[in-house]
């Protein structure tokens, strides 16, 4: 029973960081049709500016919200030098793009930062705190309750709000978001600050646990890919359930299975869902008549 | 209101429009005919500024409209029902003819959409559905409805009878009349150049990108080279 | 001999009935219209006809097999073609090559003769090609050949549609609006088109909201709303029900045909 | 002018090892060359960086050897780079020092290949042999996936038997992994497990220590030479790291070494010196090519001659050398030249490292 | 004179590259690296089919290759097959497994294709990284001697071992795009493209487009193998790098960056990113700077890929 709470509490914390980088991926997915790989460097220099900027004498939060904003900035400026230029291009195409983004920045920081495994203190210490005979990280506790702010914001926003619908509609069709009077230039910068934000603010919170380094971002993309896919790119509430998910899977599969093969477990829901789901578990169906 | 001089425009090398000169006077409704790929579709898409413009100018009263960017010439009063609907499928009805208002935030946004509703009252019924499982008649009326919720003072409609069954042709183009009457300025292109000439007060005949014959609408429809070329009669 | 048979079709999308047990037959060389409201579900029976959508109810018989809910590749090798309402153009080839496609069943041939360019791959595309050719100057778009298809404007691209379900010679054609977008002299074309491919025996399914052309040509006219068929008959009787007037030809429609006429 | 080639995985996912390494060679040329290089020849050091990928590394050295023509090759961060290098070189006839742990580089012995750093066979000897003294018979098992962890867990597990030690629980994680918890539950309630030790390199060990500490497991726990630096400590936390052992080398406690000790004066240069120039600790990686280059100096000016050959034969005949890892001495069916005696058990005490004994 | 066709004119041009360019190589490295440039351009000419013609992406083609290399790592040793059966037993297995893998996932689009790959491709490089008793682990395994050069050598040829991979991987290079060229122009090729179009129109003309696609990525997969083989057979040592996410990544770039659409392209990306690294070797610092810059420059100003823009251009100018 406390194993199980165990095995849980870990998926939990793992699922966390997944969903918040699959929640990242949403926006920029809803405005442009891209799957920004680039997206696993925004969690990267989350974590390695706040701890460059924490090293450098700023108080933790002030470092923090530094990140975040440096992170946004850094987003719209890949959005206005790299994405829009190569507006109309076909999907490769885009992701060859985001991926060069991600290479470009990682190469950056490998310059700008150092080549070493960073960290800096959980927010509200170390001392575990114990539910049953099991334990979790306070830390743990902030990524959870991050992942869920950031999901109910994000929810609100496309569901509750114009701008947000017209977000969805800059994507949906271009052209005739400029005809109803988007300004979908305006429309795509706020989803590459969004995301970009999200992203960093990823890093910020899970950094204590994960430890960061200039070359961690990939790995945070593709689970988050995988997370974002699996519930069903688009939807806040897919990004949330899928990075959950894969993080439960991992850690009962490690708890219960094979540890060796946990990864390879998640992958296999994924693609078990997707034969019975084409569309991940929340992904809408595009409505195209012929 | 609305004037277009020596208006060029090309795709990649090639050019489609070679110098296009017409105008539209405020409160008038004007039509233009051609046969398909005479570039009625690239002259509007100029209009409304999602086509790049390589030569000429377009005044939109009395201020020249090229350097606006497209997303802003709605709020300057020119509203486009484009060729292929271009509605967003993946949106609700509903929400596609409030984004329709995307620049409006008032009472009225309620009531335009109430007259949509009441113009095509099988959106109505549709409203929470996605638009992309409309049919293709009734996502020609959605991209209609759309464009008059954005309150043009000028409208650019590209085929707007398109896959419309005859009782709501009629009803078109009655609307395009009782628009006239709002003091809202129309271009229309049409493929149904009897029904447009009928209602227009002005038309124009585009061939391989040139204007080739303009004059008063009962003057062209009398003119016996357009009832052969384009009215077939 | 019945060559295409629908019977009580029907099929709803989230509980709402978008056809309704809709049954008619279509004879070889006959020119049967589909006419009905926006909305009436003429493009939902034509998707379950071609096999793009599974009928809820009702079966499709084809030559006397019965084809429900086979998938389109599968009809296409029985003999059935089709146009689409909102076009399906291959944007990234050629026109030329869009025809060419339409010979697909006749050009096909073992993988592995294509992958080693065997003479018979070879043979098998050259044909095609000629009859591609051939069809595009059928439909007028003979110049247009070698451009990207992209790249023309929507009435050429609804002759292309036509062009490419022509190729493959289909006993049955389905046909969803193939005047849109076409002036009246551009439909009149289309018209003899229709009909002459009709005169070759192939059974032709129309649906247009052109009711000079849809008069004109059709031997029989369906009448769909709502899903239901309301009417059904010749196309002097058809034009003269109460019903369908109300409906769909409103009041006046008499008098705009006439017009058109005069 | 002597040519030196190097091929290291300055990038990728092993650059945790790499970058140190090439710092650490540039580092050492440019200092050599001050002191007027070897035998009066200034050494050029062809550089590349094969992100740890062994296609890229072959590719790497065949460019040392053919085109810059290079007289010997130090690199191969990895098993697998090195695995690729060493088959060119070996072709080509130079001599090539690598960089990586497996045992199979220098066994069977290959007339052109030698290596600095202890095998992971050795340090599993070391640990057991630790754990042998504090009574301890049956052990859980925590590998990182990647080559360095895999390679050290199946030598373990190859090696345990001599010991009398039990394997009873054996668990992997990902080098990416966050949370290790799962896996640590799960060697927690193995019946009768009485340490754990954990093969590893990277974010992976630290991470696992945070882990062990959280779940509250006060079993001893044993790391690999794989994160011995100051910045394990500080990345597990001081409090984490606490009590935590793993076999490191005469480098990360350099203060603690007798004044007598011979390989005092070579750690604290290299200490010295390597955290002045980079701001950052010094490791094993680092210090492995250290001593690579220091194997290769030592040769050429006894060989008196930049000849691959007569390297070779000098690098054959390494005697006493001291290095940051340990004391080297070659012979022709000993292309490492170290014994378990390079090893010293560390443990983190008071949040820095001490030596056990 | 008969008019050249971009088929017989692609295969004259790599040709005579492969021909000609060894007489300006300074030294043996050249060998090594035009080697690899051709076995990476066959590689990318499965892309080519898969992504430039038939519009489907994979980000799990390496796991192919995967399979290719090990093919020959471990075939000799434990069926005691020759190494240039075991190429074929990979290419089998590869092509095997493809259909079965392909046959549920096929049916997925963009992205959801993209995901599903790229699971495939992790899934086996786990397996090579983790069965270590059998793969060797992440450390690698060794592989045995192709042995033609030694047979080459019998019959009066001597190549030094750069030289002859350098040419054997080029005849393999001509071979796989003449077929893939082949390809293009042909009834299936036409089917190809026709569904990267509209997959709902090529069903009424009645392409069986599950199948047809199943058959691009079968063929893909192949050559996917196949170039892993001769990586594996040329390093004679090989590890699980090769079916690395990274490395599928890697292809897909290649062939975009070239110009997926066209092979002669696909190859020239090949060309350009294998040479990159070497080229910036003297700013290592940079290279993945550098590296990253040339992805995004290239696909926003040439997005058609290098090789065609370039061409369009000097057309353009021409007319
Ligand atoms: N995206 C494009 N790229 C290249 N050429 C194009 C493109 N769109 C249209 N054209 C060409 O420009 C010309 C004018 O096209 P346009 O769509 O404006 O014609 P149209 O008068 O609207 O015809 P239709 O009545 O068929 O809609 C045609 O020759 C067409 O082929
Ligand atoms: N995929 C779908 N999802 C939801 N509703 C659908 C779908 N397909 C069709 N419908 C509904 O079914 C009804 C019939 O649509 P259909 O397209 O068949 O009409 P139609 O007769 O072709 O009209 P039009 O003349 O306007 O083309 C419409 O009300 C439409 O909203
Ligand atoms: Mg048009
Ligand atoms: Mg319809």
């Amino acid at each position: 029973m406390s194993e199980l709470l165990q095995f849980l509490f870990s998926g939990l914390t793992v699922g966390a960081v997944y969903a918040l980088v699959a929640l990242g991926f949403t926006i920029i997915y809803n405005a442009s049709d891209v799957v920004n790989f680039a997206q696993g460097e925004f969690v990267m220099l989350g974590g390695m500016i706040t701890w460059f900027a924490h090293a450098a004498g700023l108080p933790l939060p002030l470092a923090a919200l530094l990140a975040i904003i440096a992170t946004a900035a850094l987003g719209v400026a890949i959005n206005k030098l790299a994405i829009e230029p190569a507006r109309g291009a076909p999907i490769v195409t885009l992701i060859i793009i985001t991926i060069g983004a991600s290479v470009f920045v990682q190469g950056a920081a490998q310059l700008v930062f150092d080549k070493q495994i960073h960290t800096f203190p959980a927010f509200s210490g170390d001392t575990p705190l114990r539910v049953m005979d099991a334990t979790i990280q306070p830390q743990s506790l902030w990524v959870i309750g991050g992942a869920l702010v950031v999901f109910v914001g994000l929810w609100l926003f496309f569901t509750r709000t114009l701008l947000g619908r017209a977000v969805l509609a800059t994507s949906n069709n271009r052209l005739a978001a400029q005809l109803v009077g988007i300004n979908t230039n305006f429309v795509m910068t706020l989803s590459f600050a969004l995301s970009a934000g999200i992203g960093a603010l990823a890093g910020v919170l899970a950094t204590p646990i994960t430890l960061t380094a200039y070359n961690v971002g990939i790995g945070f993309a593709l689970k988050g890919f995988a997370g974002a896919m699996l519930g069903g790119m688009g939807n806040p509430k897919g990004a949330l359930a899928g990075g959950f998910l894969i993080g439960l899977i991992e850690a009962m599969t490690a708890g219960y299975l094979s540890s060796t093969y946990k990864e390879a477990a998640a992958f296999v829901v994924i693609l078990l869902v997707l034969f019975f789901m084409p569309q991940g578990l929340f992904g809408r169906k595009s409505t195209e008549r012929v | 209101m609305l004037t277009v001089e020596g208006l060029r425009s090309r795709y990649g090398r090639i050019e489609v429009l070679h110098g296009i000169d017409l105008h539209v006077d405020s409160g008038e409704i004007v039509t233009v005919v051609g046969a398909n790929g005479a570039g009625k579709t690239t002259l509007l898409r100029c209009l409304s500024g999602v086509q790049p413009v390589s030569g000429g100018a377009i005044t939109f009263r009395g201020e020249p409209l090229t350097p606006v960017p497209a997303y802003r010439r709605l709020a300057r009063g020119l509203a486009q029902s484009p060729e292929g609907r271009q509605i967003f499928t993946n949106l609700t009805v509903e929400e596609n003819l409030r984004l329709g208002a995307f620049l409006y935030n008032d009472e009225r946004v309620d009531k335009d959409m109430e007259d949509a509703f009441q113009m095509f009252p099988i959106l109505r019924d549709k409203r929470n559905l996605a638009a992309g499982g409309l049919s293709g008649g009734q996502q020609q009326m959605l991209a209609m409805a759309r464009a008059l919720m954005g309150r043009p003072s000028c409208l650019l409609l590209d085929e707007p009878s398109m896959g419309l069954a005859p009782i709501i042709v009629a009803q078109i183009f009655d609307v395009v009349r009782g628009l006239k009457a709002l003091g809202v300025t129309v271009l229309l292109v049409e493929q149904n150049a009897f029904g447009a000439l009928k209602i227009a007060d002005r038309g124009y005949v585009m061939e391989t990108g040139q204007i080739t014959m303009q004059g008063p609408a009962e003057e062209l429809i009398a003119d016996p080279r357009i009832r052969e070329a384009y009215l077939g009669i | 001999m019945t060559l295409l048979s629908v019977e009580g079709l029907g099929i709803s999308f989230g509980g709402i009935k978008a056809v309704n047990d809709v049954s008619f037959k279509v004879d070889p060389g006959e020119i049967v219209s589909i006419i009905g409201p926006n909305g009436a579900g003429k493009t939902t029976l034509f998707n379950m006809i071609s096999g793009v959508y599974l009928p809820g109810s009702g079966r499709v018989a084809l030559n006397g097999e019965d084809v429900t809910g086979m998938a389109p590749f599968r009809l296409a090798s029985r003999g059935m073609s089709r146009t689409f309402q909102n076009l399906q153009i291959f944007q990234n080839m050629t026109v030329l090559e869009n025809a060419i496609s339409g010979f697909h069943l006749q050009e096909r041939g073992p993988v592995l003769a294509d992958l080693l360019h065997l003479p018979s791959s070879r043979a098998r595309a050259r044909t095609a090609e000629a009859g591609a050719r051939k069809l595009l100057a059928r439909v007028g778009l003979k110049r247009a050949a070698d451009r990207e298809a992209g790249n023309l404007s929507y009435g050429s691209l609804k002759r292309l549609e036509i062009a490419r379900a022509l190729a493959m010679e289909p006993k049955v054609l389905l046909l969803d609006e193939p005047a849109a977008g076409c002036n009246a002299v551009e439909t009149e074309e289309i018209d003899h088109l229709i009909a002459e491919v009709a005169a070759s025996g192939t059974a032709i399914l129309l649906v247009e909201h052109d009711m000079k052309m849809v008069m004109r040509i059709s031997n029989h006219i369906v009448v769909l709303d709502h899903g239901e068929k309301i009417a059904e008959g010749a196309p002097a009787v058809v034009s003269r029900d109460p019903a369908v007037i109300a409906a769909y030809l409103g009041t006046d429609a008499e008098k705009g045909v006439a017009d058109a006429d005069g | 002018e002597i040519k030196i080639g190097a091929s290291v995985s300055a990038t990728g996912p092993a650059a945790f090892l790499g970058d140190p390494e090439a710092k650490t060679l540039e580092m050492l040329v440019e200092e050599q060359n001050a002191k007027g290089g070897i035998n009066g020849e200034q050494i050029a050091l062809v550089l590349y960086d094969d992100g740890g990928d062994a296609n890229k590394a072959r590719t790497f050295a065949t460019r040392l050897i053919e085109d810059d023509e290079v007289q010997a090759i130090i690199g191969g961060t990895t098993t697998g780079t090195s695995m690729s290098i060493l088959a060119v070189a070996e072709d080509a006839e130079i001599p090539f020092i690598s960089l990586a742990g497996a045992i199979d580089i220098v066994q069977p012995v290959k007339p052109y290949t030698f290596k600095t750093p202890h095998t992971d066979r050795m340090a599993c000897q070391k640990i057991f042999e630790d754990m042998q003294k504090r009574g301890i018979g049956k052990i859980g098992m925590i590998s990182g996936t990647d080559g360095f962890g895999a390679s050290m867990q199946a030598q373990c597990k190859d090696v345990v038997g001599e010991y009398g030690i039990e394997i009873a629980a054996d668990e992997t994680y990902d080098p990416k992994d966050a949370d290790m918890t799962a896996q640590l539950t799960k060697l927690r309630n193995t019946e009768g497990v009485q340490a754990v030790l954990n093969p590893g390199f990277g974010q992976g060990p630290s991470i696992v220590t945070r882990n062990y500490r959280q779940l509250g497991i006060d079993l001893p726990l044993y790391q690999s030479h794989g994160v011995a630096s100051d910045g394990f400590i500080e990345l597990a936390g001081k409090e984490a790291a606490e009590g935590v052992r793993l076999p490191g080398t005469a480098l990360l406690v350099a203060d603690l070494l007798a004044e007598d000790d011979p390989q005092k004066p070579v750690v604290s240069t290299y200490k010295t010196a390597f955290e002045g120039k980079f701001k950052q600790p010094v490791g094993t990686f680092g210090g492995y090519a250290h001593d690579g280059f220091a194997l290769l100096v030592d040769a050429v000016t006894r060989a008196g001659s930049t000849e691959p050959g007569a390297i070779r034969d000098a690098l054959e005949q390494t005697q006493g050398l001291a290095g940051t890892t340990g004391i080297y001495t070659m012979t022709p069916e000993d292309h490492l030249g170290l014994d378990l005696s390079a090893f010293r058990m560390l443990e983190v005490r008071d949040g820095t490292w001490s030596i056990v004994e | 004179m008969p008019k050249l066709t971009a088929k017989s004119a692609t295969l004259l041009v790599l040709a005579a590259l492969i021909a000609i360019t060894p007489f300006f190589f300074p030294s043996g490295y050249y060998y090594r690296v035009g080697a690899l440039i051709f076995v990476n351009g066959l590689a990318v000419t499965g892309i080519v089919i898969l992504t430039g013609y038939a519009g489907q992406i994979s980000l799990g083609h390496a796991g192919f290759a995967g399979i290719g290399g090990y093919a020959c790592a471990l075939a000799p040793v434990h069926l005691g097959l020759h190494p240039s059966l075991a190429v074929l037993l990979g290419a089998v297995i590869s092509g095997v497994l493809a259909w079965l893998v392909g046959r549920p996932i096929l049916r997925l689009k963009g992205y959801y294709l993209a995901v599903a790959t790229l699971g495939f491709g992790i899934l086996v490089s786990m397996v090579l990284n983790n069965e270590r008793d059998l793969t060797g682990g992440p450390d690698g395994i060794a592989v045995p001697e192709l042995g033609l050069r030694g047979l080459l050598k019998d019959w009066g040829l001597d190549l030094t071992n750069g030289q002859f991979w350098y040419f054997f991987c080029g005849i393999v290079l001509l071979i796989g795009a003449w077929i893939a060229l082949n390809l293009h122009q042909s009834p299936t090729g036409r089917a190809l493209r026709a569904l990267h179009g509209s997959e709902i129109a090529a069903g009424t003309v009645g392409i069986d487009v599950t199948r047809i696609k199943l058959q691009a990525f079968v063929i893909s997969a192949v050559y996917a193998s196949v170039a892993g083989s001769l990586v594996a057979l040329q390093n004679k040592f090989i590890t699980p790098d090769i079916a690395g996410f990274m490395h599928s990544i890697e292809m897909v770039t290649m062939a975009v960056l070239g110009g997926a659409g066209s092979v002669l392209g696909a190859i020239f990306g090949a060309g350009i990113l294998t040479l990159l690294p070497q080229a910036l070797t003297v700013l290592a610092e940079y290279e993945q700077l550098v590296l990253g810059l040339v992805m995004m420059l290239v696909m926003i100003f040439l997005r058609e890929g290098l090789l065609p823009s370039i061409l369009r251009k000097l057309r353009g100018r021409g007319e």
